[in-house]
């Protein structure tokens, strides 16, 4: 993260967006505060973002940021569940999501997507010694998911599936390791990091399925989404964002 | 016969009805109450002796009937009752002191937000009435410091600060401890001998007998028996009057 | 054993100044209940009234509907439905900050409660009261000013003192709109740490702390107001 | 406007079938209200009388000082850090079902308010009546058995209906531990739909009219009680 | 003197005491009932006359001294209290019949329960007093249906029906409306006639005078004065008890 873009936790930073979203008023457009763009994330999904040092970091952060820089705007990160994402940003309380969030057709209905920035699959973690070891498996199974999640949209179409809903992956990820449930389905790099935290977790080798992920505006918000798609493609061609990336997922 | 009967009368009941749903407390009353009379009202429980004393002053709506009050009809709506209450003083069996303020304060409340006194004129009759009952050193106590007999004096005090016209009390010693009532009792004597119109609901028939000037026996809604309290202890003429006395004397 | 809760604190609290998120959540935990609170209570305050004047007079026909209607519909839903309606839709297009939006929301509850705890401390004051005022020739609002609100509000005070603990408690789902406040606080610590026991833990005896304190406070201010000569 | 309306019920309860959410939501949260509140009956129950016992005859002093942690933590804590404590630390080794622990976690909840209803009962009950239990020469159980209960439980029947009431309304935070209540199936839908207009009014209507029709059976009880010649 | 004092007494009370907190409000009270005694005890409000007569059944504690109730002393811890108050009768001001039942369930409540009587039998001998006491039609209504003279009069059957060898009775007409105040004591005076052992907390002068057979005057703690009831009356020797006698009289 550069100078001047330093994020802060949810509370402080939304007040001051209170604060600082009066004194702008005047500035009406499409973006919800002045020269400032609010970023919204679930900041219980890491790699992508999470709770740091008072902090929301993680790749969708510093991209945001990267992107922030390049526009020469501030960035300002709030936390919620991750179901509320995209109805934050259809009522304007956020001007994009950076929240490893996949593009799919009912999303598309609500927002605009940007171009995607990274990779991504559904994967299926289980307690080492599972009898689970493919998609397949699954059925008949209690499958833990975070709301709204691709994974958990998905999940609804496994044949007798008995799906249990979390707000955050990781609690789906603790019944897991409490024997509550069967399984967890959820995107790979947050998987990654949950099983090297917990002893006696593992991730299924072949994905539920594969996606992309995007940044995602206001629908109609052209202005913006032409911006976000100048800056992620600048960043993409001047090796930045892999740079990201590689800062904290290859490091292990 | 009353020797009070000169002039007009102080308040003109004129068929007077008071229901309560369906079930008629009050039937049709006519009564006269002239200035200086001491009424005393007396009747068995629930025929509607209270209902009666609380119509004079509307803290119960009649259904029906005028109340002349001074000449004014204070059972239309359009009459001020507020105004035509200041001058009609009300004691209750509860006493219903106002327990948050001192028993100095209860006394100059409505002098002051009601008639304009200040403060010192309030407070100097309201220490010259206390003092007539016995109790101003108590001036500064709270309700709840006195007994009984020492709050329904406050409560009749309370009443005379705002200098009414006619003082109704309704079982005024009901609550009371017995060695507590005749020190009360003595309060309102002095009253009637001071010349105070009184209409007085009460138990007490030794009171009655002595200080009256006209007894009236409440049953079923009407008044069915009035007369001077010699008479009507000694001779009465309505067997229910007579059934009641027998039991209560 | 003992060694493990000393790990388990270290990891929970120590690195990366996790206790941080605790401090802050309780922060916001208190901003929230108290300004809602104070909502609560005008708004208690001024619905009481309403209803109490057209419950004795039969004035204020409208206003007392409408007041039903608040408390109906308050009191019929849960607290965090209303948090989440006036987050997603009542603020749809105009953010006023999440923490305003909870004390609003939270404020809002609390007044359909605070509107019943007056009302009933009106109620609780003899009727001989209210008659001795008119009696003396008060009419109803100064009946009302000077002799019953004055009783009724000695009443209630313990029981309106009582709604700062129910608030405080009941603001632990101000996360549902992403809010960080204590519980949100431990949440989080639990997503960075994979350890459920020591961050529930210690939020539960904070907000423990917190309503054994409040709730000696006010014991001492019933006990006064008791011992009171009024 | 009203297409618009048309367009969006289509969306959030037509399309997937996604209706079902709420109704499996509904069944889910009147299930664990109702058997949260027998479980919170009972214990309230047994609290009142082990504290009711010891205030008046200094007995059972040790299960009376058990109630009282009790009381103080479960009062003392919100229902939703409970609830959680329950699931992840409690229950960390062995899982009863989410349903189950819900039950488990809003009856015990219930239980420490419930316990403070049947008490109020209680000491509602004029000493009078416990003295001429006595002076007949019936002893502390059998007085309250045959005249002291009786008439606290048809005291407190309305309260307790209350009580039903208000679980209803707190288990709208079920969600929290991934149990599929009335709000988090408004919840799904607002996560496939992107539309909170929709589903959080339906959740909050749904919410209200079963208050406001459980009340009203309350309020019948209560005038039937009323009503009654003892 | 007293015209019952032969064999042991009914009830000795010696060097009873009785303290709430730091307040003693019984002092060393010494005092023998015999049986077909009616001991009347008047005297001002807060004197102690109900801790009195509640200690007589331990509805209050004594804080020392001793009462032998038909040779044991009930003040014992050891003693099964409740076994005793089967054969003492008490009557409270308040009535307390239990509104959850209907009349003759309360009358036959205790003696089924604890005197092992079937349904009948207990109904028989409640239905018997009933009569006696002129409700025989009112067994099946509940307390509320009733007035207060009536209810009063139900609690004293109900403490009857366990057949006790002493009546307790703590301003039983205090409560009630005048007109219902006769019904009442003339079940009392019934009673008396009939040689029940009472023990009666009054303010009726005129009930003491007639049917006592001792009238004893507490004040302060302590029996002040204890006489017969024509000397009591009309010889009072106590100057407290003249001056309580100039007020209530
Ligand atoms: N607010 C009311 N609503 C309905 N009925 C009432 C009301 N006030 C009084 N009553 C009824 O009216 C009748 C007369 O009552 P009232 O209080 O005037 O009698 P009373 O003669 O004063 O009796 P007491 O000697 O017991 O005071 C009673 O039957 C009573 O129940
Ligand atoms: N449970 C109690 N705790 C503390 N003080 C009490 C208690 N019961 C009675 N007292 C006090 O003991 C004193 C005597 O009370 P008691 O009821 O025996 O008087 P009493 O002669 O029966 O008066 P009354 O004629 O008003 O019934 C009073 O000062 C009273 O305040
Ligand atoms: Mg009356
Ligand atoms: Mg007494």
């Amino acid at each position: 993260g550069g100078s001047g873009t330093k994020t802060e936790t949810t509370a402080k930073a939304s007040e001051k967006a209170g604060a600082e979203s009066s004194a702008t008023e005047t500035k009406a457009g499409e973006s919800a505060t002045g020269g400032k763009l609010v970023m919204v994330t679930n900041a219980e999904f890491p790699p992508y973002e999470f709770h740091e040092k008072n902090e929301i970091v993680g790749i969708d952060a510093e991209i945001a940021k990267a992107i922030a820089d390049k526009l020469g705007m501030e960035i300002e990160i709030q936390d919620m569940a991750f179901d509320s994402l995209i109805p934050a940003v259809q009522t304007g309380k956020a001007d994009f999501t950076a929240a490893g969030m996949t593009i799919n057709e009912d999303r598309k209905k609500n927002v605009d997507f940007t171009d995607t920035y990274a990779k991504a699959a559904q994967v299926i973690i289980v307690k080492e010694g599972s009898d689970i070891v493919e998609p397949d498996n699954l059925e008949g199974k209690k499958i833990g998911v975070q709301t709204g999640t691709t994974g958990d949209i998905y999940a609804a179409d496994i044949k007798d599936g008995d799906i249990k809903r979390y707000n955050k992956g990781m609690d789906a990820v603790m019944a897991l390791t409490q024997d509550k449930i069967d399984a967890v389905v959820i995107d790979r790099e947050p998987a990654k990091v949950f099983v090297k935290n917990n002893a006696g977790l593992k991730v299924l080798d072949k994905a539920f399925t594969e996606e992309e992920y995007a940044i995602a505006v206001k629908k109609g918000n052209t202005e913006l989404l032409e911006k976000l798609n100048g800056a992620i493609k600048d960043l993409k061609d001047s090796g930045e964002l892999q740079k990201i990336v590689d800062k904290y997922i290859t490091a292990e | 016969m009353n020797i009070n009967e000169i002039g007009t009368p102080l308040i003109q009941v004129q068929n007077l009805g008071k229901k309560f749903g369906d079930m008629e407390v009050l039937k049709d009353i006519s009564v006269d109450i002239y200035k200086g009379d001491v009424v005393c009202v007396i009747g068995p429980s629930g025929s509607g002796k209270s209902t009666f004393l609380r119509c004079l002053n509307r803290l119960e709506e009649p259904s029906g009937g005028h109340i002349l009050f001074e000449g004014t009809d204070i059972v239309d709506k359009k009459t001020d009752i507020d105004k035509h209450r200041q001058k009609m003083g009300m004691v209750f069996q509860q006493f219903n002191l106002f327990p948050h303020m001192t028993i100095l304060k209860n006394l100059t409340l409505a002098p002051i937000k009601l008639q304009g006194k200040s403060s010192k004129e309030a407070e100097e009759q309201a220490l010259k009435l206390l003092d007539k009952v016995g109790l101003k050193d108590r001036a500064n106590a709270y309700p709840n410091q006195l007994s009984g007999g020492q709050k329904q004096r406050i409560a009749i005090v309370r009443a005379l600060c705002m200098n009414p016209d006619v003082m109704l009390f309704d079982e005024p010693t009901s609550a009371l401890d017995p060695e507590m009532v005749g020190e009360v009792l003595n309060v309102m004597r002095e009253l009637a001998e001071e010349k105070m119109t009184m209409v007085v609901v009460t138990h007490e028939m030794g009171f009655a007998k002595e200080v009256a000037t006209r007894v009236m026996f409440m049953d079923g809604g009407y008044f069915m028996e009035e007369n001077e309290p010699v008479e009507f202890f000694e001779n009465p003429k309505n067997d229910r009057l007579k059934l009641f006395l027998s039991k209560v004397l | 054993m003992w060694e493990k809760l000393r790990d388990d604190f270290y990891q929970n609290f120590i690195v990366d100044d996790r206790w941080k998120y605790i401090v802050d959540g309780l922060q916001n935990t208190l901003k929230i209940t108290f300004f809602a609170v104070l909502i609560g209570i005008l708004l208690g305050f001024v619905v009481a009234i309403i209803r109490s004047t057209y419950e004795n007079t039969g004035k204020l026909k409208i206003l007392n509907a409408i007041c039903s209607v608040y408390l109906t519909v308050i009191r019929g839903t849960p607290v965090v439905v209303q948090l989440m309606i006036m987050y997603f839709i009542i603020f749809a297009f105009h953010d006023p900050g999440q923490i305003f939006t909870a004390i609003l929301a939270f404020g809002i509850n609390s007044g359909a409660y605070v509107a019943e705890i007056f009302r009933s401390g009106i109620s609780s004051i003899e009727r001989g009261q209210f008659e001795a005022g008119r009696s003396l020739g008060f009419n109803y609002a100064q009946t009302m000013l000077f002799i019953i609100m004055p009783q009724a509000f000695k009443n209630v005070v313990p029981t309106l003192a009582n709604e700062f603990i129910v608030l405080l408690k009941e603001t632990s789902v101000a996360g549902y709109i992403g809010l960080q406040d204590l519980t949100k606080g431990g949440d989080i610590i639990k997503s960075r740490t994979y350890n459920a026991f020591m961050p529930l833990i210690s939020v539960a005896i904070i907000y423990l702390i917190m309503v054994m304190v409040f709730s000696y406070l006010v014991t001492l201010l019933e006990r006064r107001l008791h011992k009171s000569e009024h």
